[in-house]
């Protein structure tokens, strides 16, 4: 009778198909297991996974990108992994950022790490005759530059941003902006934060950015402008390095384009980290067998295999070290992308390497981007909006307590 | 095993009391026709029997069982409804044999109950067709058709022939005749139809605006009606009344026609039109003058007016040679007169 | 269907022994019960279990886990200083929902009745191919929510088809989905477009059932078509039409997946609708306070329990007038 | 609008003359067609596409694929683009590869022939084609017919069970006088505004601790007692005349058998909708499956074909395709019931 | 401004034809009642006139107009239906004032019509009902009173006075009469009752099975019906119908009573109940034995059976003392007499 072990599992692209191959091949060598993948939408993850660990039930293993507020409910799998000094050594930097603070326990690891950052449309600015932004070219003169590209070649607008705090936050930090108060609970938005805050709205304003992202949504409404930048419709776009498959499928020989990075702001160029992390459940009855599956997932060969499949950028400090990944893709486009996101990840600010560990980070960013949109559609004003901001972060800590 | 009883009945409706305590013994086998205006609460009265309305007040007892309380369903008692009621999502066939299958009937005794109701009722060709299709007509005799397949103790009919033509009413009329003799169940029916009335009742009840007026068997009620309202409702055309002074034993008609009567003061004298004829040229008549002559083929309805303006309505058997405009003297028997006290009421 | 009727053939002398032993009130008692047990532990119960969380604070999911905050919740919510002004409010998004809310239900089931009920109507008459334009009308109540706000987002967005067909016709495109009035009007038009098929549908019973011959009367009465429309077809629909007047208003105080998929409840907050809020203060995890959803949610339904009894208070009066 | 109004139920001009009602019901069901089918038929044509093409701007509204062409010395077949010439000529040109703005291209009937083409001067040549692979890759990726079946069984048995209990509560609440009648009535609908998402954590406390996670019956049960199928039965009720049911009780009816053989069949409009409703929501059921049923042996279709909702990205060339796939089955059952939706009959028995 | 004219008319219903080429040419002002065996096709021939059906074919024609394709509103008749077809939620007075309403009278005339209608039929105190609330009698008036209040060029009246008492029956048949020649309008009338097609028609039709059988005045129809149906169908009880051979001019009846008849070979001799008596002594007879005796009061129907086993119905005036069981001869006139040749038609 074999062991069954459910893995809850959410895709952003072809990784469902990726690791149910893997899978199969570890069901096949490991007869006594019966790994039972599960895809789900994310929504599941978001809103279902919630309810059910609350009650101490759930899957064994997720996919899951709350991974800090919801820390309490993963196993730690010390006793159970053939090597604990393995995943410290390949997965340590962000075990913190699915542990609760202060602990040491292995609950799991990323799957994959993102990376916010820009894409330009090379053929565009070439069309345009406009010059790329150098490496070090901060947001005001990325937005020049695609301001000329959107005149010179009549465009709705000259850039987009996803409707995100997290995507912003990158920016806000660039900026010297800082969410982390002393106490480990949230700061006031601070002048960093408006720095960029009051940039974004001035172009929304202006129309350089496309409302269509960020005016047009209420809440916290997650909205992308990929298909958008796929269709020429902006020259320059920035989202992060989750997009880079999804940009070469429907971008195909359409036009050339670039990742370049996060333009930088007074303070640093930084970009932010995120992903997405399997974790074990603490509710599990099998906790061997969950470890045997995670080790194996976890095991080189099969992030190397995962990672160049699905153009995700690895979290094994081992396989980035070696840098010998070939992600497969016919897409020319596509590696030296990849690279630059990668690239990217070592530009980031210590702050961007502090929020994903950080409990408040998904209230900061809910707040940011709720009151921000309503800004841009007219409803507040900048300095109401910061009040409302810190009184809704302020509302949610309490509502913790 | 269907006598009836009425004890004290009242109903209303919202406020207005429309029968106003009835009481009334019906024996077991008996046929009692109802009958009275349109409105007097015939249908009512049925419907109170039958379980589906609750009185306001007063008792109804079945073969001696206070069964007020009790729903229709468990009363026992079959109905032909005055709006017929037919399931119109059943065929005939199925309309009729479904109050058979609620009595868990086997199919065999079903079919062949259906069968001879359709017979008699000559509606075999039309079993699978639904309400819908049917003419007037046909939906009443399938309305009929339903209660008696049941062969219940005790008949409820609201004027089950009124959609029928004379002749096939005169047989539906024999039908139910037979049965009734056939299953000796109690019948209450309810009809406008006088022959009807006269022919098939044992008793009939005469009711006005929630009241009995009389009680009696056809015969009786035509030939001594109890008051002026069954004397003026039973007989067809209506009986003639004339308002006048008796003085001293005698009273006088239009025509100056002298009779002697069994009272004094203001008295009412009353003759049917049947017994009015042309009178002979030695005879006294009310002379009146002819406002309308209906031909009906074997009779003819003489409407005249009397000198002192009061309506006169005779029937001549034939077709007399007689037109609108002419003046006639119209006689008849002392014998036949009806005469009623100025409450009303029969004096004699 | 046969093991129904197998059981219905089985019952029935049981519940005929029952109705003898019980009576009607005994029956009664039977038709409801199943319906009602199901009914209480799955709905009466959550709900209760519903009031009692808008009594609790906190960000814990499971009630007993949660500390009593007895009507704090409400307060925060209802802490206003003028409730027409959003921006006055403890919680201006709530009340900016709110004040969406009640636009929207007043557009949408204006338009939704008038629209399902022409429709009906129409569909009602003897028209060749019935089947065929039924399933036309009914089609989009097929579609999941998502897919419908979907599709006509990509109809709506910026070139999009409406677009494509404007500039055709000459004209200058519109940004639909970014203007507050096209936006919202979008959101009645949409969630109308989704679901009036099934409104048509509960009319359309409710039209077949009037009898033929009052038609004939009226037609018989030279009676106008507007008129056999008011004083008959209106009428007597009456309970039909309660029932369409009541559920599309609550349905478009529910109004959610097709909306926010839409329009995201922009722009800025103009389509923001009670659901939405009540969902992202409930579930989505940025923000999540169960308490203050639970105890919006009361609001809301309080709010619709007037509404429903009004209309139903409407609709009796019309039941009392056709009793028979 | 105000004209609009003026509809009417008057069935005029049975083969007769036209009417001006004639003219406008037309006139509403071709433009109605368009506004209700026209959405749809680009669902199903968008379902077909591929996800660049569903991304496009401006949208097509057919699928298209890239034509490609077989070139000598290629080993993949190149994809081929008309191509206008500095001279004016167009010409259909293979594209080898694209360097920046400009393309190289070969003529496929001449294969030593390259040409260098400003990106701005070639078209794809496109053709009609289906992107069937929407469709065959989340039936080679999931238990199709596991969910199907589950799916049927969840919906079958929560609308057979729906309309019997429903029903048999409607017609106690329409056909009797009893006190608490109107409490009752009250409380069903009262709790008609209780969208699902508001109570989806009580509910599920609830299910869970009366042992059905995880199993159909927890998906069934809980959505069977809809105040919406109870108000509408009853509603409906209220216009069968009450002269029938006396009938039946003169006909020795019991209660049951007047509600079995009286009151459903001449519901039979309104149960049919209810069907046809009932079978619609419980086979496009998602929030809740998704909730109580967390193994993949009992996922419904819904449930099952969800899972292209990533969180950064939607794959919605999967989810379309299996929006039309699904929709199949609920098209065919409301074909076939609508039809009892006919001519009432309800009032033609009587006087 | 009301001639209707049929012309080759033919109806089916899903296959059945139930009107078989009707050709009817009826005049403004005419009264025209129709009269036939239930389910022969009445009804469906006033809703074919009123529009609410369309023919199979055949063409309709009100005043010389073609009105086939026209639809009920376009015809301006007015119609009571057999089934009432009331407005259940509207109150009397509302349903009297509908169609009047559509014409756009001013109020004041409508309740002026409206009162007026109500005194007609009696219905004054009711205006404020619901058809519910209304007793069957009560809904007919109501019926008839949506049809008259309109003062249109024709009616249709389809059985509109069957749930009424005699006595209603014979003031509305009265206010009928009246109203028709106020108003000139033409009247179609469906009725069962052999009184008022009697009284009230100008001409009847004699329908059966969707065929005219016959289209004469009343008495040409009581008196010389064309063949044997009609015959049997006017009158009340039938016409007694004895089938004999005429053999060198003379039929030979039961009794042995001799007859000259002007023909040769198989014969029906038909006399009307009303014209067989009692014989006297030396006079010739029918001699039967008496199975039913119906005393109506004013007359006795006597239902005897021949010695050849023929039924032999008679109806004697008033109340004579005879009993089931009696042998009876029954005489007649001859000039009374029916003669029908084999096929069915009148002779001479
Ligand atoms: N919709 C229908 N479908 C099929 N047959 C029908 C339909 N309507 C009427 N019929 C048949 O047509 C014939 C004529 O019906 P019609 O109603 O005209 O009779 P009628 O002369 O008015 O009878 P009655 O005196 O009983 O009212 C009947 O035999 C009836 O069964
Ligand atoms: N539901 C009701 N509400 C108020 N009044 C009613 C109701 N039903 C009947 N009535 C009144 O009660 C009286 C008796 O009605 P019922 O139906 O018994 O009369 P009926 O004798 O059968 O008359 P008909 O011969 O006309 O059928 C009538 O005046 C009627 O108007
Ligand atoms: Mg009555
Ligand atoms: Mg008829």
């Amino acid at each position: 009778e074999p062991v069954p072990v459910r893995i809850l599992w959410y895709s952003d692209g072809n990784e469902g198909e990726v690791i149910s191959e893997l899978l199969d091949r570890f069901e096949a060598a490991n007869p006594d297991i019966d790994v039972i993948l599960e895809n789900v939408a994310f929504q599941v993850i978001q809103e279902q996974l919630p309810v059910q660990l609350a009650s101490g039930t759930g899957p064994d293993i997720a996919r899951v990108t709350n991974l800090k507020a919801q820390a309490e409910h993963w196993l730690d799998m010390r006793p159970y992994l053939a090597d604990p000094a393995y995943w410290e050594a390949n997965f340590g930097d962000r075990l913190d950022w699915m542990r609760e603070d202060g602990s040491d326990a292995i609950t799991g690891f990323m799957t994959q790490l993102t990376m916010t950052g820009g894409f330009v449309n090379l053929t565009l600015f070439e069309q345009a005759g406009v010059a790329l932004p150098g490496p070090e070219a901060t947001w005001d003169e990325w937005i020049e530059a695609s301001r000329q590209v959107m005149e010179s070649q009549g465009l709705p607008a000259a850039f987009a941003i996803d409707r995100s705090g997290h995507r912003i936050t990158g920016p806000n930090l660039s900026y010297g902006a800082n969410y982390i108060g002393p106490d480990g609970l949230p700061a006031p938005v601070d002048e960093g934060t408006m720095a960029f805050v009051s940039r974004l709205v001035e172009w929304t304003g202006q129309g350089l950015m496309l409302p269509d992202t960020w005016v047009s949504a209420a809440g916290t409404t997650y909205r992308a402008a990929a298909d958008d930048f796929a269709n020429g419709t902006i020259p320059f776009y920035y989202s992060g390095s989750w997009q880079v498959a999804n940009l070469s499928a429907k971008i195909g020989d359409a036009f050339d384009w670039a990742a370049i990075g996060s333009p930088c702001g007074t303070v640093g160029c930084s970009g932010m980290p995120g992903g997405a992390g399997l974790v074990a459940i603490r509710y599990t009855q099998h906790p061997e067998a969950v470890a045997r599956v995670m080790d194996y997932l976890a095991s080189e060969p099969v992030v190397r295999e995962f990672s160049e499949r699905t153009l995700f950028l690895p979290a094994h400090a081992g396989i980035v070290a070696a840098g010998d990944l070939a992600f497969r893709s016919e897409d020319p486009n596509v590696p030296p992308a990849l690279e630059r996101f990668v690239q990217a990840s070592r530009e980031t600010l210590p702050a961007a390497n502090a929020l994903p560990a950080w409990q408040w980070a998904n209230t900061y960013y809910g707040a940011l981007v709720t009151r921000i949109s309503q800004v841009m559609a007219g409803e507040l004003s900048l300095d109401q909006a910061r009040e409302l901001i810190d009184r809704d972060i302020a509302d949610q800590v309490a509502a913790a307590r | 095993m269907g006598s009836i009883a009425l004890r004290g009945i009242c109903k209303s409706f919202g406020g207005i009391e429309v029968i106003h305590g009835i009481d009334l013994e019906i024996a077991n086998g008996e046929l009692v026709v109802f009958v009275g205006p349109s409105g007097c609460g015939k249908s009512t009265l049925l419907r109170l029997i039958a379980g589906l309305e609750r009185p306001s007040s007063g008792l109804i007892e079945i073969d001696g069982r206070d069964v007020t309380r009790l729903g229709a369903a468990d009363r026992g008692l079959a109905m032909v409804f005055q709006s017929y009621a037919l399931y119109p999502h059943m065929t005939v066939r199925q309309n009729l044999s479904f109050g058979l299958e609620n009595l868990r009937m086997p199919k065999a005794e079903i079919a062949a109950r259906v069968a001879e109701a359709a017979r008699m009722l000559a509606i075999g060709d039309l079993l699978e067709r639904r309400p819908a299709q049917l003419s007037g007509g046909q939906r009443q005799r399938v309305a009929i058709g339903r209660a008696i397949v049941r062969n219940p103790t005790a008949f409820l009919l609201d004027e089950p022939l009124s959609n029928l033509d004379a002749e096939l009413r005169g047989t539906m009329r024999a039908e139910l005749a037979a049965l009734h003799d056939r299953l000796g169940a109690t019948m209450i029916y309810v009809t406008h139809d006088q022959i009807e009335a006269m022919t098939l009742a044992d008793r009939i009840v005469v009711l006005r605006r929630g009241r009995i007026e009389q009680v009696d068997t056809p015969l009786n009620l035509y030939n001594r009606p109890a008051n002026l309202f069954v004397a003026g409702f039973i007989g067809s055309p209506a009986m003639n009344l004339f308002r006048t002074e008796a003085r001293g034993g005698r009273a006088v008609l239009p025509g100056g026609i002298d009779l002697p009567v069994p009272a004094d003061g203001p008295v009412v004298l009353g003759i049917r039109p049947q017994h009015l004829h042309p009178a002979g040229p030695d005879e006294a008549g009310i002379p009146a003058e002819l406002r309308l002559v209906e031909a009906l083929g074997a009779e003819t309805v003489l409407h005249g007016i009397t000198d002192s303006g009061e309506p006169l309505v005779a029937v001549i058997d034939g077709q007399p040679a007689v037109t609108r405009g002419q003046r006639l003297r119209l006689a008849f028997d002392p014998a036949d007169m009806h005469l009623f006290d100025a409450g009303g009421r029969r004096i004699g | 269907m046969l093991p129904f009727v197998l059981a219905a053939r089985v019952l029935e002398p049981v519940l005929a022994l029952w109705q003898r032993r019980t009576g009607h009130a005994g029956m009664i008692a039977v038709f409801l019960i199943p319906n009602m047990t199901i009914f209480g532990i799955f709905v009466i119960v959550p709900l209760v279990l519903n009031l009692l969380y808008s009594f609790t604070g906190g960000a814990e999911i499971l009630l007993e886990q949660r500390p009593w905050v007895g009507m704090q919740q409400y307060e925060r919510l209802l802490d206003c200083q003028n409730h027409l002004q959003p921006m006055t409010c403890r919680e201006d998004q709530f009340w900016r929902a709110v004040h969406n809310t009640a636009r929207f239900v007043l557009s949408q089931v204006a338009l939704m009745v008038t629209v399902s009920m022409i429709t009906a109507l129409i569909l009602n008459r003897r028209i060749a191919g019935r089947g065929l334009w039924r399933a036309v009308f009914f089609f989009p109540v097929l579609l999941s929510p998502v897919v419908v706000g979907l599709i006509w987002r990509w109809i709506l967005q910026r070139e999009g088809l409406l677009n494509l067909i404007v500039v055709r016709l000459g004209g200058d495109p519109v940004i639909w989905l970014n203007d507050r009035f096209w936006a919202f009007a979008a959101a009645v038009g949409v969630s109308t477009w989704a679901h009036m098929g099934f409104y048509t549908l509960i009319l359309l019973a409710g039209l077949q059932a009037i009898p033929r011959d009052l038609y004939e009367a009226a037609e018989m009465d030279a009676t106008p078509p507007s008129r056999v429309f008011w004083r008959i077809t209106l009428p007597l629909l009456g309970p039909n039409l309660a029932v369409v007047l009541v559920l599309a208003l609550i349905r478009a105080v529910q109004i959610f997946d097709e909306a926010y998929v839409l329009t995201g409840g922009g722009p800025g907050t103009a389509t923001m609708f009670m659901t939405q809020y009540i969902y992202e203060v409930g579930f989505a995890s940025f923000l999540r306070n169960p308490g203050l959803a639970a105890a919006a949610s009361i609001l809301m339904g309080g709010l619709l329990v007037v509404l429903t009894l009004i209309q139903l208070a409407l609709s009796r009066r019309a039941e009392r007038m056709r009793q028979r | 609008m105000t004209g609009l109004k003026t509809f009417i139920t008057r069935r005029r001009g049975h083969g007769g003359r036209w009417h001006w009602t004639d003219v406008a019901s037309w006139i509403w069901l071709i433009g109605g067609t368009i506004l209700m089918l026209g959405p749809a038929l680009w669902l199903l044509s968008s379902s077909f596409k591929d996800p660049a093409q569903l991304a496009e701007f401006p949208p097509t509204l057919l699928p298209y694929v890239q034509r490609v062409a077989e070139v000598e010395g290629f080993d993949t077949p190149l994809p081929l683009y008309t191509v206008t010439l500095p001279g004016g000529e167009t010409r259909i040109l293979a594209q080898i590869r694209r360097l920046g703005a400009n393309a190289q291209m070969v003529d496929p009937a001449d294969p030593a022939l390259r040409i260098s083409v400003p990106i701005s001067q070639r078209a794809p040549l496109r053709e009609i084609g289906l992107a069937t692979a929407n469709y065959t890759d989340p039936f080679l990726h999931f238990d199709f017919f596991t969910y199907l079946r589950n799916s049927v069984f969840v919906t079958v048995t929560a609308t057979l069970l729906t309309l019997l209990t429903n029903s048999m509560a409607a017609f106690a609440l329409s056909k009797y006088r009893f006190r608490g009648r109107d409490a009752v009535m009250l409380v069903i609908v009262g709790t008609l505004m209780v969208p699902l998402s508001v109570i989806l954590v009580p509910l599920y406390s609830v299910v869970s601790r009366v042992g059905l996670l995880d199993s159909l019956w927890g998906v069934i049960l809980p959505t069977i007692a809809t105040p919406t199928g109870v108000f509408l039965l009853r509603q409906y009720m209220l216009t069968i005349p009450d002269e029938l049911i006396e009938a039946a009780r003169m006909d020795h009816a019991s209660e049951w058998q007047i509600y079995w053989r009286i009151v459903l069949p001449l519901s039979a409009p309104a149960l049919a909708v209810l069907a046809i409703f009932s079978v619609v929501w419980r086979w496009n059921d998602f929030l809740w499956p998704l909730i109580v049923l967390t193994r993949r042996e009992l996922y419904t279709l819904q449930v099952g074909l969800n899972s292209y909702a990533g969180e950064l990205n939607v794959q919605w060339h999967y989810i379309l395709a299996m929006t039309v796939v699904t929709m199949i089955p609920v098209v065919l059952v409301f074909i076939l019931l609508q039809r009892f939706i006919t001519t009432g009959i309800a009032g033609a028995g009587l006087k």
